[in-house]
């Protein structure tokens, strides 16, 4: 499945960037995640629930941000299995400064799924990433509209 | 008054069914009954790093987990492959293990890996979500043809390049190479033949029963032929005695190939319930049964046909990647070589013909016989060719067949047609059904109304599809010779009681084709006794004494010539009986109406006293034994070669690419009749399949192998108001070579509709000019799309 | 195929509903018909601990108009409103729909409410709703509340039903007179789903077209209120021609969804083709 | 935890314990050996499960068992009167409408409902009241014709009465 989108923030890049290297706050933007855990550098352990509709599954697995291009880009490397099916997703995150407090975010990927996931999903998998990539979206401009958020 | 062939008899075995009272294998419950649930990969290709099942062995119910180190470890072998093709160069195929439970790799998604058995379903389920597994993914492939390149994810280490066989049939290359050069013109076709799932509505199920104090195995189990379960069970995965195994198919609730082959779980259900020492039942899912039953076609070819001035046909070239899937089911290497290659004449008499197949692994399910089986493969290239020509060379698709056909041939005055390929046409007239089928559609009117339609911009369209198959597939030492691990012959065993009645034993198995009516008027007919006193038996190893089964509509002209070879043991018999008790000679009597009669008098005697007397023989011939009990073997002379034309009409919406079938005409000649109601169902059923590919129905995988369309909610069905109400009619061209004269049914419905779909769609097309990359399905966006250019 | 292991309730009342909601939290679900929820628990997709079934409570199932509206109860199933002479009569769409979703032993089964509480984006009645100008009937342990069908579907299976809220009816304002409208949908063809749906319902009142509203669903995460058409077609007359011209923008800013039966670029095509044809429907 | 449940299945009153979690169709199956509805899927599709409750086609692999509880059922056992075939059964035997027999239960059960809300079809409404109900085998072709057949056996002595 592609993973497309893009939305505009009113922060600058290196602003957004950080946030996005924080564990704490990737955790609370993240739909879904309840729990990040750093294991290594760059690497999480990361606890999912989804509900969504008729779905809801606890994932775990393993999330580690790897391509750093501070504060340009980034890629995001995601493996969650659970008893439903597993997904893997690698998915390019750039940060584009269309102006002085202005960034785009966007991002570009795949994510690869398999079991009853893969072949049950596929009606839902477009809709699911839509409002999830929303979700996150505005999980993220909160953060930046919130100074308490703010990683140090 | 027993005059019973030829006549619509209502089915015998309708009343259990419309009461409820069929008996299908997850119907059966035993005492002390277990229940099992298979842990299968969720990856298309893994390694199994471990497997830890501690968690789920404490689960309230469970019995036991096995996994595939268990299996390994207990030393049996794996499923085999009942067909052999070699490569071109003469070495053997690859045929890697195929094992019932692995222990190492999974190979597709759905590959078993371990099986919990439980005191109840619901137990055994939910313990199976309590295994964990530690899987190393590993990148997989699922295309044919993308397969045998270079560097493509292994699926076997064993078979470079995914390669299970290459194989070639026909004239030599250079010879059809040099057709084409004279060729005026020449068509050419690259497709997909998708791949499509069986989908019996019954989901296969097995019940594995041994008892200890008898050494006595038994399996229930969804087969369309048990004997040869029985046998590769016995002989090749489990090594257990055969006399004491007991194979039964009970009610089938369909199988369109998918029933035929030898499956993992059968022998797994055995293997448990032997170390358990209880029964244990198996019942597939819906979601299951689309990842693990054997799915049918996925060919990838492409297909040149060169043609004269005049629209002759001059030579065909084939090349085709067959998918077989991760693993040899049963027939697999069979079905694209010899039921594929061997039917590339079709109804043509094409000088030249050269078909080269790639037998390939992929890491999907096992791809096996479908209905029509390798023939509906070469029908559909062949008929495309057929229309896309006519379209190319401005020439009318049905005038363009009736140029090309073989001339009128009865199989006795004239002898049988020699194709390029290795088969010899038993009889037809070709012609006849397709000038039919003009008839039934008024061709001329239509295309009339065609013209009117695309002035107002309606798109509508007519598609033609011709096709001959081979069925009863035989004989014995020819399909030996070609690869096939068993005899083709079939058993019939015709037992009179002592008061009269019979029961006839039969290795075909019915599951929804009718035998029990079918084969009851063959036998009631041929005896003139009432339909009623017969009794027909099938589908249990310990009462029929031995069969290969029902596929390949091979089950009347096959297995019902047995039953009259007995039947004529029967008589003769019986005439030696009568012959006595008459006191006349035995060449003085004559049978008819079910009793002998010496000639010209009035003195007879009726048939149920002379089966009295055989079973009661106090007043007997010399030298004549009691009973009256015979069983025959009957290995066929020939394949049949049934043949047809079909003809659809479409409608597709301009705005939104969606086809709507408005008619669909087909006339058949499957030879002799016996029940045209039954008959007529057959033709019905195999329509609906065949429209269902052209227009519904394909296995979808994504990059990574997974099968993302196993449901319901994804997989298309035809249902009811997909379909119109068929227009259906036949000619009869009698098989010279059985005793029946029949030619088989089962499939020809499935073979000749999905090209004049296909034809027919890309005919409304024609406004958009001529293009040829539609792919089956025909769904409407990829209708639309065509449309946008 | 057999569901994870759960408890089962029933409500004898909305009020006990609720009651059992706000008891047993985050672990329970409401069972209404049954026909999205069972199939994920049997395929193991969805695993709650409680089931609360308010399939049995009377009080739920009911058509009936009062005063200017036509009201819903949400236990009503597709196969009442289908069958309802009322609905008939206040917008044909009503039965219309119905009559198009799943089949007939599930139309015997689901409800209005469940299938609208469940929000799948390519389910018929929320379209149907947003185009009569629906509102939707909640209540929760704080009271009653009611919410216009436009703002109900927030995303992909998800609504503006708070924690412990009920769906308990839909009312809808009877429409003025000369107003018809129709529901047109391009099903897919294995589920029966809609690819595309959309619902029309226009008032035309001396040849020109006085009110229009379009709702379209199964082309975003939501059904939503298509308002680009209703802004080109008010005040013109329900020529095929203007209508070509207001649905040429239908879906313009939506976040269109795609599957291997439509890809985004057919999924809008179709979504105008049905806009046109309901709208046609309606006014032709 | 098991529930107590009571309904009337095919005219007689049956009362067991069972889980919430047994589906209808497991409960005719296992609890009261009516086999004759069948399984064909999971996702509620196919039809093959379909049964009358309180006299309406349902799919009994989408209801659990406590949801039918104080229910009417009726099965494919429970159609025959006195021993005697309904139209619909008999319908299916004189037009051919079943060959393998495993969807046939749930057809017919689907076709009680459609012709108790309209007893005289036309072929396009049959064919799409039927679509809950899916065939392998019959292309559905006499499926149709066993409904029309069954219709008509059923609405000809009201027509009688009538003229």
């Amino acid at each position: 499945m592609h993973l497309k989108g893009s939305h505009q923030f009113n922060a600058p890049a290196h602003q957004i960037f950080k946030m996005l290297m924080d564990a704490d706050t990737l955790a609370r933007i993240t739909p879904g995640v309840s729990e990040l855990e750093e294991t290594g550098p760059d690497t999480y352990k990361a606890i999912a629930n989804v509900k969504m509709g008729p779905v809801s599954g606890s994932f775990s697995g393993q999330l580690e941000v790897a391509e750093k291009q501070e504060p340009e880009s980034f890629v995001l490397k995601i493996q969650q299995n659970s008893k439903i099916g597993n997904v893997a997703a690698d998915v390019k995150i750039d940060l584009e400064e269309t102006g002085a407090e202005t960034t785009t975010l966007s991002f570009d990927g795949k994510a690869r799924l398999s079991g009853l996931l893969a072949r049950t999903g596929q009606r839902v998998l477009s809709g699911v990433a839509n409002t999830l990539s929303k979700q996150f979206f505005k999980a993220l401009e909160e953060e930046l509209e919130n100074p308490a958020h703010q990683p140090a | 008054m027993t005059n019973y062939i030829g006549k619509a008899v209502k089915r015998v075995e309708d009343k259990r069914f419309l009461t409820g009272k069929g008996r299908y294998t997850d119907d059966i419950v035993l005492p002390g009954m277990l229940y099992a649930y298979i842990v299968r990969s969720p990856y298309a290709h893994a390694k199994i790093n471990n497997i830890d099942t501690s968690r789920a062995e404490n689960m309230d119910g469970v019995v036991k987990i096995y996994t595939g180190k268990d299996i390994a470890e207990s030393g049996i072998n794996g499923i085999p492959t009942g067909w052999q093709v070699n490569f071109k160069n003469g070495d053997t195929m690859k045929e890697p293990p195929h094992p019932l439970l692995v222990a190492d790799k999974a190979r597709y998604m759905g590959d078993g890996v371990a099986v919990v058995i439980a005191e109840s379903r619901e137990e055994a389920r939910d313990a199976a979500d309590e295994i964990d597994i530690d899987w190393e993914e590993l990148p997989a492939v699922a295309n044919a043809k993308k397969a045998t390149e270079d560097g493509a994810p292994l699926v076997h280490d064993e078979a470079p390049n995914n390669k299970c066989f290459d194989w070639e049939l026909g004239n030599p290359k250079e010879e059809v190479d040099k057709a084409m050069k004279q060729a005026h013109h020449i068509t050419t076709l690259e497709f997909t033949n998708q791949r499509v799932i069986p989908n019996a509505m019954e989901t296969r199920a097995a019940i594995g029963q041994y008892e200890e104090a008898t050494g006595k195995y038994t399996l229930y189990t969804t087969s369309q032929n048990p004997h040869l379960t029985r046998l590769l069970l016995c002989a090749f995965v489990l090594g257990i005695p055969e006399h004491r195994v007991r194979v039964v198919a009970p009610d089938v609730g369909g199988g369109f190939g998918s029933k035929i082959f030898h499956y993992a779980e059968e022998a797994l259900m055995i293997w448990c319930s032997e170390r358990l020492k209880r029964p244990v039942k198996w019942t597939s899912d819906r979601s299951e049964a689309f990842m693990t039953d054997a799915h049918g076609r996925d060919h990838i070819s492409k297909a040149e046909m060169g043609f004269d001035k005049e629209g002759n046909v001059l030579a065909l070239r084939v090349k085709t990647h067959a998918n077989l899937g991760a693993y040899l089911s049963t027939f697999a290497p069979c079905v694209p070589t010899w039921l594929h290659g061997t039917l590339l004449q079709g109804l043509y008499v094409t000088p030249k013909i050269n078909v080269d197949v790639t037998g390939v692994f992929t890491n999907t399910v096992m791809v096996d016989a479908y209905r029509g089986a390798g023939r509906p493969e070469a029908t559909y290239l062949l008929e495309r060719l057929m229309d896309t020509a006519a379209l190319e060379m401005d020439m009318d698709p049905a005038e363009l067949r009736l140029k090309n056909f073989i001339p009128p041939f009865d199989g006795v005055e004239q002898p049988g047609y020699q194709t390029q390929v290795a088969l010899q046409y038993d009889s037809g007239n070709y012609h006849a059904v397709l000038k039919r089928a003009l008839e039934m559609v008024g061709y001329e009117k239509f295309r009339k109304e065609q013209a009117q339609a695309r002035k107002e911009g309606k798109l509508l369209g007519i598609g033609f599809s011709t096709y001959i198959e081979a069925c009863g597939i035989a004989p014995s030492a020819v399909v030996g010779a070609l690869g096939a691990r068993a005899g083709l012959y079939e058993v019939g065993q015709v037992r009179v009681q002592p008061t009269g009645k019979v029961s006839v034993f039969t290795g075909a198995h019915s599951h929804g084709q009718g035998h029990e009516t079918t084969f009851a008027q063959v036998v009631a007919d041929r005896l003139g006794i009432p339909l009623d006193d017969v009794e027909i038996i099938h589908g249990d190893s310990d009462s029929v004494a031995f069969g290969m089964g029902t596929y390949g509509s091979r089950s009347l002209a096959v297995g019902g010539s047995a039953i009259v070879k007995s039947l004529d043991k029967i008589i003769e018999k019986g005439a030696k009986i009568a012959a006595h008790k008459l006191e006349a000679a035995e060449e003085d009597l004559e049978f008819a109406e079910g009793k002998w009669t010496v000639k010209g008098t009035d003195k007879s005697i009726a048939f149920g006293d002379v089966a009295l007397t055989a079973y009661v023989p106090h007043d007997y011939p010399e030298g004549v034994e009691p009973g009256m009990d015979f069983s025959s073997f009957y290995d066929p002379a020939n394949f049949t070669y049934p043949y047809g034309a079909h003809v659809a009409i479409v409608e597709v919406d301009k705005d939104t690419g969606y086809t709507k079938l408005k008619r669909f005409i087909a006339v058949d000649d499957v030879g002799n009749v016996i029940n045209p109601m039954i008959v007529d169902g057959q033709i019905h059923g195999g329509l609906a399949q065949g429209i269902g590919q052209a227009l519904f129905e394909g296995a979808m995988y994504d990059e990574d192998a997974q099968l993302i369309n196993g449901s319901y909610m994804d997989y298309t069905m035809p249902r009811a108001d997909d379909l119109p109400s068929f227009e259906i009619d036949r000619t009869v061209t009698p098989c010279p070579h059985n005793p029946l004269g029949v030619k088989g049914a089962g499939e020809a419905g499935c073979i000749g509709s999905t090209p004049a779909v296909v034809n027919a769609v890309m005919d409304a097309l024609r406004p958009f000019g001529i293009k040829k990359d539609l792919e089956m399905p025909l769904t409407p966006e990829r209708v639309w799309r065509h449309m946008q250019g | 195929m057999v569901t994870n292991k759960f408890d089962y309730i029933r409500a004898e009342s909305v009020d006990d509903a609720i009651t059992l909601m706000v008891k047993h939290g985050m672990d329970a679900k409401l069972l209404a018909g049954g026909h999205s929820l069972i199939p994920a628990m049997k395929l193991r997709l969805n695993a709650p601990g409680i089931l609360i079934d308010i399939r049995k409570i009377q009080e739920l199932r009911y058509i009936k108009k009062d005063g200017n509206k036509l009201v819903i109860g949400a236990g009503a199933t597709h196969h009442d409103v289908a069958t309802s002479e009322l609905a008939h009569q206040t917008y044909s769409m009503l039965p219309e729909a119905a009559d198009l979703i799943g089949d007939q032993q599930v139309r015997n089964m689901g409800t209005i409410g469940g299938s609208l509480a469940h929000a799948d984006p390519a389910a018929d009645w929320p379209g149907v709703m947003i185009a009569a100008g629906a509102s939707v009937h909640l209540k929760g342990p704080d009271g009653e509340r009611s919410v216009p069908a436009e703002d109900f579907f927030t995303g992909f299976y998800m609504t503006d039903l708070q924690e412990n809220e009920l769906l308990t009816a839909i009312s809808i304002p009877l429409p003025p007179e000369g107003t018809r409208s129709s529901y047109q949908k391009f099903m897919q063809p294995a589920s029966r789903f809609a690819i595309v749906g959309a619902a029309a319902a226009v008032t035309v009142k001396g040849g020109k077209i006085e009110r229009v509203k379009v709702g379209i669903n199964g082309l975003a995460d939501a059904a939503f209120a298509a308002g680009n058409i209703e802004k080109a077609l008010v005040g013109k007359e329900p020529t095929e021609a203007n209508i070509d011209a207001a649905v040429e923008s239908t879906g313009a800013d939506a976040m269109v969804m795609a599957d291997h039966f439509a890809s985004e670029e057919y999924r809008l095509h179709l979504a105008k083709v049905y806009a046109k044809r309901a709208l046609m429907a309606a006014t032709q | 935890m098991p529930t107590k449940i009571t309904m009337t299945v095919n005219g007689q009153s049956v009362t067991k314990d069972v889980d919430a979690r047994t589906l209808l169709v497991h409960f005719l199956r296992d609890n009261l050996q009516l086999t004759g509805t069948h399984v064909g899927c999971d996702t509620s599709n196919c039809g093959a499960c379909t049964i009358l409750v309180d006299g309406h086609a349902v799919k009994s692999c989408t209801m659990l068992a406590v949801q039918a509880d104080g229910s009417e059922v009726t099965t494919i056992e429970g159609l025959s009167q006195n021993g005697e075939m309904h139209p619909l059964q008999e319908g299916f035997r004189e037009e051919h409408g079943l060959q393998c027999g495993f969807c046939t239960p749930g057809m017919i059960m689907a076709a009680v409902d459609l012709l108790d809300r309209n007893p005289d079809p036309s072929e396009q409404e049959i064919r799409e009241g039927l679509e809950g109900n899916f065939c392998r085998c019959t292309g559905y072709h006499n499926i149709v014709r066993s409904i029309q057949y069954a219709a008509k056996k059923i609405n000809e002595p009201k027509k009688a009465v009538a003229s």
